[in-house]
């Protein structure tokens, strides 16, 4: 059914875009949670678009890591911290101008890619087809080995680090 | 049923699956009732007390002596329950954020049905798969519905703007967080195990190699003690305990809305339970019955294993009861203690040594 | 009335002259006490050993005494054992002891020395250097035999007696008292309940025979109507002369009564007395101005006693004065704001009228204020006539006076007005005027404060010709009927102030109860009213009006609220 | 007096596995449902059919009484409106002209006597303080109604169910202490 699926990947991009819109500029609310709770819904919708790829491990691991854990650690956080309603802050021209250079050169530089990209580019995802996990992982282990160890070892750093920096008295 | 045969196999794929979440639906709910008349019941027992024995429709005057019996054991102690949460007063107190409010007992309860729908409860009927959804991730499907289950208590606690659902909100979503990785790492030896994420593929290892608890052990409790957890009953009910933050992030509620986060509770303990069978007791198998641990070619045979699979669940449901009015709560450094300092390093021990094992072993 | 008056605090008041004064020992304790009390007439007498006491802080219980009635010394209750200077009989000079205090002899019984003889406190001199023993073990042991005696006949019926609760007969016997009886036989039953007067219920069982009521009512009162008939056990108290009791003072009777044996026909059986809420307030019958206690539960006044203030009325009050207060918690009490009939809240009415009134040429204005109103409620009024040019008037009511009380100016606060500059010299002046000015069609606007004005030459055809009528009443009358802007007020219980009476005192009321409904007390919406108005400040407080008013008005220069105390100051009249 | 801190002895690695814990709470769960369950030993009360035993000095609900020969003892003389502490009691005396009461001698009865059971704390000071022994404090411990206005009891209620209690009938004996005398002279 291309139909259906072509209707499902709209629908879901199209809330993945608006939720993503409302947690970063809802002109109903500027409550700090709902933002995070609509970066929850834009996670999820991201979630579906996986599924429709057939990429079930990622869609899965997306909801569990992301809108299950991330984001419950920054509720958690925007809550202790007693955040109150944002204030509106006064746009200033300068930031203004240096924004939207930003988002020109960056929609800029994903279009040149799409332009770029061809259909067959698309290889990897068929080679993952119905979201395989033993071939996730193959294709990790084997030929991405060592830029994954790199992050593994990344991701200690910053661990230690933080440990480091919140650690009151260092002998 | 010869008209089945004339439908393209995607409208029999929507039909069926469509009969089949209703029926699980059903039975879910039902259960959920139920549950609750059972967790009454077994407290009364325990306590030296009769539990509910009073509610009687009026047709039970016509059935001699089964009637007053099913009485006393309270049967239908859930069909008022029911009724009295859905003709309470629905009260919002005007202090609280509106539509959290409101979403908040919604986002508790869908979570925990949505979990049921990869659960094998059967074997096949006809040539049905027992399964709503036969995902070849379906475990980590369910961790990640089940992570989301934590929203609704934090929003309720959040929505409440009042201190105590507040605070255990806080503890809800800390503790849900620690233990969710426990349990995940807990069932990571299973798979390695079995070699499949695929549920289904997991029962049939089980039928044809044992069930898993003998195998995995250690797995099974830190699962078993990671599902209290998460499932916020006693000795892990941190985030309500009655006896320091009043009702905890349900304070607040009333009517049906509470009643929500009482059936979201009740549908986690049964989608935890059914993932404990399925992992660990060999879901609808049996061992020593050939029959019963091979996939059904006779109906009878299928609805028997429907039955082998609920008996399971039963059992671990009324675990969970018994628990509950057997230990005290724990203390939230301790919870916290467990949680990080002794299952983590458990279950990465596990997972270490299951790994060493299975390498040397397929050499 | 013959008491005298209380120094008004004036702060170039000469220094009292040196009074002299006798040393004695009260309990141990060496005194100086006057030489002299006033009697019940105010006449200086010999300083009986009662007050000496009092002034040494020590009461003697006693059931017979009263401060303001002649001495008779026949309850036996004050009895105290006291003793004397021992005297040389040859040089007149006291007896020393080897330590050099001077010798005391006892008084005891001539013929048995060693027991100690009382003698009534009330009625014995105090000699110098006497020592009075008001709490030795013979003193306390006269007491209870005294009591014992007086409860012989009692009956004992407190649950049913009204007087439960301020009865001495109770408080003594448990201060002085002993819990048992030597008396075993059958109690002497008298009757019950007899109807003395029209407003006086006698118990003669409860009697005590203390003659009180008798003294009162023939010396104060100026009746003798009552008397002990019978004999011994058998004495009751009856009104044997005339066969009635109706003098316009009998109440008092019952107030003076130590126990229960004379009761108000008015409050009997009405409500125990320890539920009552005492408020000090002031009697409004009269211009007298008789300071009263307000005894109110739960906003209903239950009953007026006399508060005793011997500048003004000593402790009595006349029957008329102490019944006046039914009309209070009458049903028919104006408890809605009105405007052209329709109810409206306090804000609406008063804005209106506020703006109707900036509007209102000059003399176009006329305003009956009542001299039943405040003294504060009259100045508010008058800067509202002052700032309209308005003619001002109050309606005098005269009536007939007595001997004791009773004043023939049956308004209280005919003063207030005159003070105020409401009325100058002759109240009930001007009304005919402003009758004319109605006529005429000079005067457009009337405002009138608690008078029924129908009945003082303002006819309700003339009140129709007005283009707006304010009437601020407490009980609904024909002026109240025609008002286009109908406000309750509240009546003196229910609101704070001052009168000036006759003689110029100036004296203070203090709330008791509630206003009912809407009703509010006059100078509460008349101040926000004189603000809307003139734009002065209006005071929310009564404090607050009564010290503006005091500073504008030369009568009460340097007067202030907080020193005007509970019994009023003089002020020039 | 001095303190003594007692060591806590250490858990041993058996302790600390909390399994002897759990074990003996299922122990003691296991035994309480079996009794339940199979032995039928419970400590609930069956309540409509089965009544409790109201013990001797129970303060239940307080009521008026009336003396055996029907006439009411309270004579309204309002101590217990005066002792009552949270206010349930309200007496409306019968003033100048009310009823003569049905009792000889006593001149005085309650026109109306109100009890707010929804206020009462049952704390018995209204039977303690009474000196007419008019008041009693009952057994009753199931009180309902369905509305407020239903649990202020009011004095024929209150009566009905009081029932009588005999006493020494003070006031009649003053009558017919002051029968047996002479006619007083007055």
């Amino acid at each position: 059914m291309p139909q259906f699926t072509d209707i499902l990947f709209f629908g879901l991009a199209g809330l993945v875009l608006l939720f993503g819109f409302l947690t970063v500029a809802n002109p109903f609310s500027r409550n700090p949670v709902t933002s995070a709770m609509f970066l929850v819904l834009t996670i999820v919708s991201l979630a579906g678009l996986y599924v429709l790829l057939h990429a079930f491990f990622l869609a899965a691991v997306q909801v569990l890591v992301y809108a299950g854990a991330v984001m419950v650690l920054f509720l958690f956080v925007i809550m202790l911290l007693d955040l109150k309603e944002e204030e509106h802050r006064r746009l200033k021209s300068g930031i203004l101008a240096v924004g939207s250079l930003a988002v020109v050169a960056f929609v800029g530089i994903l279009l040149a890619t799409l332009l770029k990209a061809k259909p067959a580019a698309s290889a990897v995802a068929g080679r993952l087809v119905e979201g395989d996990t033993a071939k996730l992982g193959t294709l990790l282990f084997e030929n991405w080995l060592l830029p994954f160890e790199i992050l593994s070892v990344l991701l200690l750093v910053a661990m230690v680090g933080v440990i480091l920096l919140t650690k009151k008295d260092l002998k | 049923m010869e008209f089945l045969q004339y439908l393209s196999p995607s409208t029999q794929f929507v039909l069926f699956s469509a009969l089949k979440i209703f029926a699980v639906f059903g039975v879910v709910m039902t259960a959920v009732a139920y549950a609750v008349l059972v967790e009454r019941k077994v407290s009364a027992w325990i306590q030296n007390r009769v539990g509910p024995n009073r509610t009687a429709p009026f047709f039970i005057n016509y059935l001699p002596v089964i009637g007053p019996f099913l009485v006393r054991l309270g049967i239908f102690q859930p069909m008022a329950d029911g009724l009295k949460f859905l003709l309470k007063e629905d009260f919002t107190p005007n202090y609280v954020r509106k539509v959290y409010f409101w979403i908040a007992p919604a986002i508790t309860v869908i979570p925990a049905l949505m979990t049921v729908a990869v659960i094998p409860f059967g074997s096949t009927l006809g040539t049905e798969k027992m399964v709503i959804a036969d995902l070849n991730v379906g475990i980590l499907y369910t961790f990640g519905i089940v992570s989301l289950g934590v929203y609704g208590i934090v929003l309720a606690g959040y929505g409440s703007n009042s201190k105590y659902p507040f605070l255990g909100s806080i503890r809800s979503s800390a503790q849900m967080i620690s233990y969710e990785i426990p349990m995940g790492m807990s069932v990571i030896p299973i798979f390695l195990v079995a070699g499949s994420l695929n549920l289904g593929d997991i029962i049939r290892y089980q039928a044809e190699h044992g069930w898993m608890i003998l195998k995995q052990p250690v797995a099974f409790v830190i699962f078993l003690i990671a599902a209290f957890a998460e499932t916020n009953r006693l000795p892990f009910d941190l985030p309500e305990s009655e006896s320091e933050l009043v009702g905890g992030y349900h304070t607040e509620y009333s009517s049906m809305k509470l009643a929500l986060f009482f059936l979201g509770e009740y549908a986690n303990m049964i989608a935890s339970s059914a993932m404990m069978v399925t992992l660990f007791c060999g879901g609808w198998t049996l061992p020593f019955v050939t029959a019963l641990s091979t996939p059904s070619s006779s109906i009878l045979i299928g609805l028997l294993h429907i039955g082998v699979f609920f008996a399971k669940m039963a059992l671990f449901m009324i675990l969970f009861i018994w628990v509950r009015w057997m230990l005290p709560r724990f203390r939230y450094d301790q919870l916290m203690d467990i949680g990080w300092r002794r299952f983590i390093p458990a279950a990465l021990i596990n997972i270490v040594v299951t790994a060493l094992v299975v390498a040397f072993l397929h050499d | 009335m013959s008491a005298p008056a209380i120094p008004a605090p004036a702060p170039a008041a000469p220094a009292p002259p040196p009074v002299e004064t006798l040393t004695v020992k009260v309990n141990g304790k060496t005194l100086q006490v006057p030489k002299t009390h006033p009697d019940w007439q105010g006449k200086p007498q010999p300083t009986t050993m009662l007050q000496a006491a009092r002034c040494g802080g020590v009461d003697i219980p006693h059931y017979c005494y009263h401060d303001k009635l002649p001495i008779a010394g026949n309850c036996r209750m004050c009895l105290v054992e006291f003793g004397t200077l021992m005297m040389d009989p040859a040089t007149r000079k006291p007896i020393l002891n080897e330590d050099g205090t001077p010798k005391i002899s006892k008084s005891v019984l001539p013929y048995e020395p060693g027991t100690p003889r009382g003698a009534i406190s009330c009625a014995t001199p105090i000699s110098p250097g006497m020592e009075i023993y008001a709490d030795s073990p013979a003193t306390k042991q006269m007491r209870e035999s005294v009591l014992e005696s007086l409860l012989i006949n009692h009956p004992l019926d407190c649950t049913i007696c009204d007087q439960a609760g301020e009865c001495k007969l109770q408080e003594y016997s448990v201060e002085h008292g002993q819990a048992g009886s030597h008396f075993v036989e059958a109690k002497v039953h008298k009757p019950k309940a007899v109807d003395l007067g029209p407003r006086i219920v006698l118990d003669d069982e409860r009697c005590i025979l203390c003659t009180r009521c008798i003294r009162f009512t023939k010396d104060i009162a100026g009746d003798d109507a009552l008397g002990i008939v019978n004999r011994g056990s058998y004495n009751t108290i009856s009104a044997f002369q005339t066969g009635k009791f109706d003098n316009n003072y009998t109440l008092n009777t019952v107030d003076l009564c130590p126990v229960g044996a004379l009761t108000s026909k008015d409050f009997r059986f009405k409500m125990r007395v320890w539920f009552l809420k005492e408020t000090k307030s002031l009697c409004t019958g009269c211009g007298t101005g008789c300071n009263i206690t307000v005894g109110s539960r739960e906003g209903i006044i239950h009953r007026y006693e006399p508060r005793e203030n011997d500048a003004v009325n000593g402790p009595w009050m006349c029957d008329t004065g102490r019944l006046n207060y039914k009309w209070i918690g009458r049903p028919d009490r104006l408890t809605e704001v009105r405007v052209n009939g329709q109810k409206v809240t306090w804000a609406t009415a008063v804005k209106d009228i506020g703006s109707r009134l900036i509007r209102a040429s000059s003399g176009s204005v006329a305003l009956i204020a009542s001299a039943r109103q405040t003294t504060e409620e009259l100045f508010l009024l008058k800067s509202l006539a002052t700032r309209l040019g308005a003619v001002t008037d109050s309606v005098p009511r005269e009536g007939e006076a007595d001997h004791l009380l009773v004043n023939a100016d049956r308004n209280p606060n005919t003063n207030g007005t005159r003070l105020t500059g409401i009325a100058f010299t002759e109240a009930g002046m001007q009304l005919p005027l402003i009758a004319a000015g109605i006529e005429a069609g000079t005067i457009r606007t009337l405002i009138v404060f608690g008078e029924d004005v129908t009945k003082h030459g303002i006819g309700p055809e003339l009140l129709a010709k007005l283009e707006m009528l304010v009437v601020s009443d407490i009980l609904p009358n024909a002026t109240t009927a025609v008002a286009t802007h109908l406000l309750p007020g509240a009546s003196h219980a229910e609101k704070r102030g001052t009168f000036i009476s006759v003689k110029g005192r100036l004296q203070k009321l203090t709330k008791a109860v509630e206003s009912p409904g809407d009703a509010r007390a006059e100078w509460e919406f008349l101040h926000e009213l004189v603000h809307d108005v003139t734009g002065r400040n209006g005071f929310t407080s009564i404090e607050g009006l009564f010290n503006l008013m005091a500073r504008e008005t030369p009568a009460f220069a340097g007067l202030e609220w907080a020193n005007i105390g509970d019994k009023g100051v003089d002020v020039k009249i | 007096m001095s303190t003594k801190v007692v060591a806590r002895a250490p858990l041993t690695f058996y302790e600390r596995t909390y399994l002897p814990t759990i074990l003996s709470g299922l122990k003691v769960t296991a035994k309480h449902f079996t009794d339940t369950v199979f032995r039928g030993k419970t400590v609930t009360m069956e309540y409509p059919e089965e009544r409790w035993v109201v013990p001797e000095g129970y303060r239940g609900a307080p009521y008026l009484v009336k003396d055996q020969e029907g006439a009411i003892k309270c004579v309204s003389c309002q101590l217990c409106e005066f002792v009552c502490p949270p206010k349930a009691i309200r007496i409306t005396p019968p003033g100048a002209d009310g009823a003569p009461a049905d009792r000889t001698n006593a001149e005085k009865m309650p026109k109306e006597f109100e009890i707010n059971m929804l206020r009462c704390i049952f704390c018995g000071m209204c039977q303690e303080v009474c000196p007419e022994e008019a008041i009693f404090l009952q057994k009753d411990y199931s009180l309902t109604g369905e509305s407020r206005a239903e649990m202020i009891f009011d004095k024929a209620k209150l009566l009905k169910l009081g029932g009588t209690h005999g006493g020494v009938q003070k006031w009649k004996h003053k009558l017919e202490g002051a029968k047996a005398q002479e006619v007083f002279p007055v």
